[in-house]
């Protein structure tokens, strides 16, 4: 499926996926197909601007999608709405996820996520009898402890009802950044080569040691999230991670739980960092390498329905600069493995010879079409690419059968308490990138929002607080704690608050949690336990945060009374 | 003046929209820049693809751009000193050449770059860490 | 973040207003008991009732005119002493600086700005070197030293003043037109 | 007829990329090499958000404008089909602030001008249809969802008699039960 399908649907199950502020074109596209006629449930525990315009939202407690998710495959298979036909000819495993989907009654599911029973079924209604039906989840199913089984949980979802293979249907991740995909297509993963090729196969493994000419590691490497773990308590000397080579990332700034973090960068023996401005990892690194920019160097990205396209050298570089692959081509040879690239496109070539998705994928077509959705397998020009995957019911499993996946709900790890009686979520500023090194350096964007940033809360929990808009207040966890402003709205319920992790003083990634889910590794952002409180001294609390972005600014290379004001 | 139109992808999010620079080449510096008509964007931009490059010029609001390579001669906490590309690379590829040895290659772990960077660079990397340190111990900022 | 902050000011509703002078009254009373420390009662004031605002008839009615708290007040722009500034967004006159050189009053678009004689203790003040009597320009000060706020909004019986917080009000006026906004929406 | 621009809470996703617009195009293209300090961040138009409401709220350009009957300074006109603000001599005083019952008129800080007393000069600040700019108001233009538009006379009467024909077709068709054949055969 591809992002401008989207408004062609006949319904949409928007799923802990705000595109509104994570992507605002893709946003549009559901506008237009609301304009269409297309039916749209949301689930989201605030009431964000696709929630706002939908038939059914689906306003769950955070924590509870699995719940949900059951509970609509529950609905749908006892009031006879599922697609047998298709059950029969392109899935396994039905009768085994009905065993678990059983107990999920939209009266038990109700429980666990504070929505009607009957909002539930009407829910699953809409989904079943509206094809093509599509799905869109987002960080809101992916940063739970428990994600992978909300994955699986929605593609039964679209299993059931025979919602895959066609124009408009199936089930689609939209990626938060703009190359998360291209970053997972060329095998920056722990447990795959390029292209989704196992490390653990050996005939991939074979074909990757002939084109590199070495041996390759046989053994699932490290995920991210396990670093501050692998540095700080491994035992075993040789898995310890002596040596950190951080490319492009400010964990420093972007994962959770900062305070251990920070601890493990400093405990680290050798921290390599390679970016294009100083950030809160450039503070612990041993080496800092300056790479060129979005905008100075040449390349290709994949967007988020897998179409690669070329991004472009705008201006020139100014400074000693050099572009990431050939920081990392002088690095390899000084070590004794030399690489040579001219440029870009040769190193795009070896690459798309080595994937037979991406093989039909060369620059000269991507030129030619200006995008290119893999799989592209042929380099003749009729291959532009393919739209679907999974076409006509036929998956990339051995006998082209789709298993059914069913698995039980739990709760996520942290829950509110006495001392921290209110849950924690991290969402997304619309204006503001990632950890806004690029953005917060953007005039405009930083005029529009600036620190401390906005903890989102209901207007019921300020009251008994007795803070209001603007004021600037103090969110606490049991990890740490930071200050932003108040920001009231009803569009978030009681007992939850939402921040949005790219301030320094407003820095909510101090209070998150790092609790992994099992399988994709990704850490519970979305959910702990937390406490707001009021600062009664609101001028020294505007002091306060003007001194720290100082301050912070000054560690940055930014000398004081240069460019901008606090 | 000299100007000079160049298509390029959007850095921000994974919708993939296309924006069009018209560029003053001999001032190396962006004029304007205007939506392109894209498979994803039609045409359309949101805030961030709008005016969301000028960081380009280094306007010091938030942090420096950095312009030198830099180590800390003198070990954690020590200040960073401006050296030459010559003295980083052989200093990143003495130091890592050093722990591998006496810890081995999974002692290394090393991040592609969901950002800027494109898929080549990520390519690279992915490869240095498999081939050159002999590690599949190479991850993103997908979970994150 | 930008913060926009601006001065509150009392405004008259022409409308509801049946030209009492309640205001006014409690106006001057408010002030000078405040400054003056004289009696209660308007007998036994030793200085002439001048309020600072003004009950103003005109053609189709009357209604009570004050300072606006101009956030570019031609007022404190005009003085040559200093002797107005803006204090917590509010202008103020600093009654002992003045020296009634009236060029304020002439630069008030709204005639909000009088002279009123200084009094000092229920006393008149001479100027140093005469005997006549020192005089200050006065405007509606918000009565910042009273907690229950302008005395002329609680005095009226007729409700026909009202303290405006300005940037509070267009918010509400906002989400009024947004709302209006929906019905619209298909147009 | 004055012309005005309009939202659609349909189709608005509450982004602001019109509020950055709108800045942009007053400011000028230099705005992207300057400090960000050095100019003043105020778009003319307001995003509203309410519990189920996203759209921006701006000066409707009304026939008889209250803002600029309340102007004591003559500070506000019509001219070119819109309702504009001679920001020289506004002096801040808040009265169209009050007047307007949308809450599309702010009071902002003019940047690098202060009053004599050092405190921040503030003048009303509201759309004015990007006067003189080509191609239009510039956050019709950027709006991602093409939530805005511009709202012309001809554009209005059109809708208004589109309306009238749609109504009194229905009333023919659906009330009287003829079909929209039987109409045509009947003339």
């Amino acid at each position: 499926m591809g992002i401008p399908e989207i408004e062609d649907a006949k319904c949409l199950l928007c799923f802990g996926y705000n595109g509104a502020d994570s992507h605002p074109i893709v946003a549009r596209r559901i506008v237009r197909g609301r304009q269409k006629g297309m039916k749209i449930i949301c689930a989201d525990p605030r009431v964000t601007e696709t929630a706002r315009i939908s038939d059914i939202h689906l306003q769950l407690k955070g924590g509870s999608n699995l719940a949900l998710v059951n509970a609509m495959a529950n609905v749908i298979w006892k009031e006879g709405l599922a697609d047998e036909k298709f059950i029969q000819e392109h899935t396994k495993g039905f009768d085994e996820f009905l065993k678990v989907i059983e107990n999920y009654t939209p009266e038990y599911a109700a429980e666990i996520s504070q929505v009607p029973a009957e909002t539930i079924r009407q829910a699953a209604r809409m989904y079943a009898t509206n094809k093509p039906a599509m799905i869109l989840y987002g960080m809101g199913v992916c940063q739970f402890s428990q994600a992978v089984d909300v994955v699986k949980g929605l593609a039964n979802l679209a299993l059931m009802t025979g919602n895959f293979g066609g124009p408009s249907m199936g089930i689609g991740p939209v990626r938060g950044q703009n190359n998360v995909q291209g970053a997972c297509d060329m095998g920056a993963l722990p447990n795959s080569y390029p292209g989704y090729q196992s490390v653990t196969d050996p005939a991939s493994r074979e074909k990757f040691e002939k084109a590199w000419g070495v041996p390759l590691p046989d053994k699932v490497g490290c995920p991210i999230t396990h670093v501050p773990y692998r540095i700080l308590q491994e035992k075993e000397e040789r898995k310890r991670i002596h040596a950190y080579y951080i490319f492009g990332e400010d964990p420093a700034q972007s994962d959770p739980d900062l305070a251990e973090v920070r601890e493990a960068l400093d405990k680290c023996d050798f921290v390599i960092m390679q970016d294009i401005y100083m950030n809160k990892t450039g503070l612990h690194a041993d080496v800092i390498l300056p790479a060129t920019a979005w905008g100075e160097n040449e390349g290709v990205y994949t967007c988020a329905d897998r179409g690669f396209q070329r991004v472009r050298k705008v201006v020139e570089p100014e400074g000693d600069l050099k572009p990431d692959w050939q920081i990392i081509a002088e690095i390899s040879t000084a070590m004794g493995y030399p690489m040579n690239y001219k440029n870009t496109e040769e190193i795009w070539n070896e690459l798309i010879d080595l994937c037979p998705s991406f093989t039909g994928a060369t620059y000269e077509k991507i030129e030619k079409y200006g995008s290119v959705q893999w799989p592209c397998r042929d380099k003749s020009m009729e291959d532009k690419g393919t739209p679907y995957l999974h076409k006509d019911g036929i998956f990339a499993t051995k006998d082209h059968k789709a298993l059914f996946y069913g698995t039980d709900w739990h709760p996520p790890l942290e829950m509110e308490n006495e001392e921290y009686p209110m849950s924690l979520s991290t969402v997304r500023e619309v204006g503001h990138y990632s950890v806004r090194t690029m953005t917060g350096n953007c005039r405009t964007l930083r005029n529009l929002e600036d620190e401390p940033g906005w903890v989102q809360i209901s207007p019921q929990d300020c009251q008994k607080l007795k803070i209001q808009k603007g004021e600037l207040v103090k969110v606490l966890s049991k990890r740490g704690y930071c200050i932003s402003r108040c920001l009231p709205t009803e569009r978030v319920k009681p007992g939850a608050v939402y921040m949005t992790y790219q301030w320094w003083i407003g820095s909510c990634n101090e209070l998150t949690i790092a609790h992994l889910d099992p399988i994709s590794n990704t850490p519970e952002y979305k959910y702990c336990a937390c406490r707001v409180e009021k600062i009664q001294d609101q001028e020294w609390a505007e002091r306060h945060v003007k001194e720290m972005y100082n301050d912070i600014r000054t560690q940055m290379g930014i000398q004081p009374g240069k460019g901008a004001r606090s | 003046m000299a100007l000079k139109q160049v298509q390029t992808t959007c850095p921000y999010c994974g919708a993939g929209c296309q924006i069009m620079f018209t560029v003053d080449a001999d001032a190396n510096k962006i004029v304007e820049a205007v939506p392109a008509d894209g498979r994803t964007n039609e045409g359309t931009l949101c805030l961030k693809g709008h005016y969301g490059w000028d960081y380009l010029n280094d306007p010091q609001i938030l942090t420096k751009r950095l312009r030198k390579p830099m180590i800390r001669k003198g070990g954690k906490k020590s200040p960073l000193v401006e050296v030459s590309w010559d003295e980083a690379i052989s200093y990143v590829a003495e130091k890592l050449t050093e722990i591998k040895g006496k810890y081995g290659p999974d002692s290394i772990m090393g991040t592609g770059s969901a950002r800027g960077a494109g898929n080549e660079a990520n390519y690279l990397m992915q490869k240095f860490m498999r081939a050159c340190i002999g590690t599949n111990n190479v991850d993103h900022c997908a979970r994150i | 973040m930008m913060k926009k902050e601006l001065g509150s000011f009392v405004i008259g509703d022409g409308r509801r207003c049946t030209g009492c002078k309640a205001c006014e009254l409690a106006c001057f009373m408010v002030h000078n008991q405040k400054s003056n420390h004289v009696g209660m009662t308007v007998g036994t004031v030793g200085v002439p009732v001048v309020p600072r605002l003004y009950l103003t008839r005109f053609e189709q009615g009357c209604m009570p005119i004050q300072c606006k708290h101009c956030e570019d007040a031609p007022c404190l722009n005009v003085c040559s002493k200093g002797a107005i500034s803006r204090i917590e967004h509010q202008v103020v006159v600093d009654e002992q600086l003045c020296i009634g050189c009236k060029d304020c009053m002439q630069a008030c678009p709204f005639g909000a700005i009088t002279l009123l004689p200084y009094a000092k203790d229920g006393c008149l003040v001479p100027q140093s070197g005469s005997s006549e009597t020192k005089v200050f320009a006065a405007k509606c000060d918000l009565c910042k030293d009273i907690p229950q706020g302008p005395a002329c909004v609680n005095a009226c019986p007729h409700q026909a003043l009202r303290l405006v917080d300005p940037e509070a009000e267009r918010e509400e006026k906002n989400i009024k037109a947004a709302n209006a906004l929906f019905y619209m929406k298909n147009w | 007829m004055n012309y005005f621009v309009k939202g659609n809470p349909d189709l608005c996703i509450g982004c602001r990329t019109c509020m950055i617009g709108c800045v942009v195009v007053h400011e000028g293209k230099h705005i992207f090499e300057i400090d960000p300090d050095s100019y003043t961040f105020h778009p003319k138009l307001h995003m509203v958000k309410t519990a189920r409401l996203s759209v921006p709220v701006q000066c409707k350009h009304c026939e008889n404008p209250a803002c600029m009957a309340a102007c004591g300074v003559n500070a506000i006109y019509q001219e070119d089909h819109r309702v504009l603000i001679h920001t020289e001599t506004c002096i801040g005083c808040k009265a169209c602030m009050d007047a307007c019952p949308f809450g599309a008129i702010d009071m902002v800080t003019v940047a690098g001008v202060r009053q004599k007393d050092g405190s921040e000069k503030k003048v009303a600040n509201k759309c004015d249809l990007c006067q003189g700019v080509a191609g239009g108001p510039a956050c019709v233009r950027v709006c991602p969802t093409q939530a805005l538009t511009l709202v012309t006379e001809e554009e209005l009467e059109d809708l208004a008699k589109r309306k009238r024909m749609e109504s009194a077709r229905s009333t023919f068709c659906e009330v009287y039960h003829c079909d929209e054949f039987s109409y045509g055969g009947r003339e």
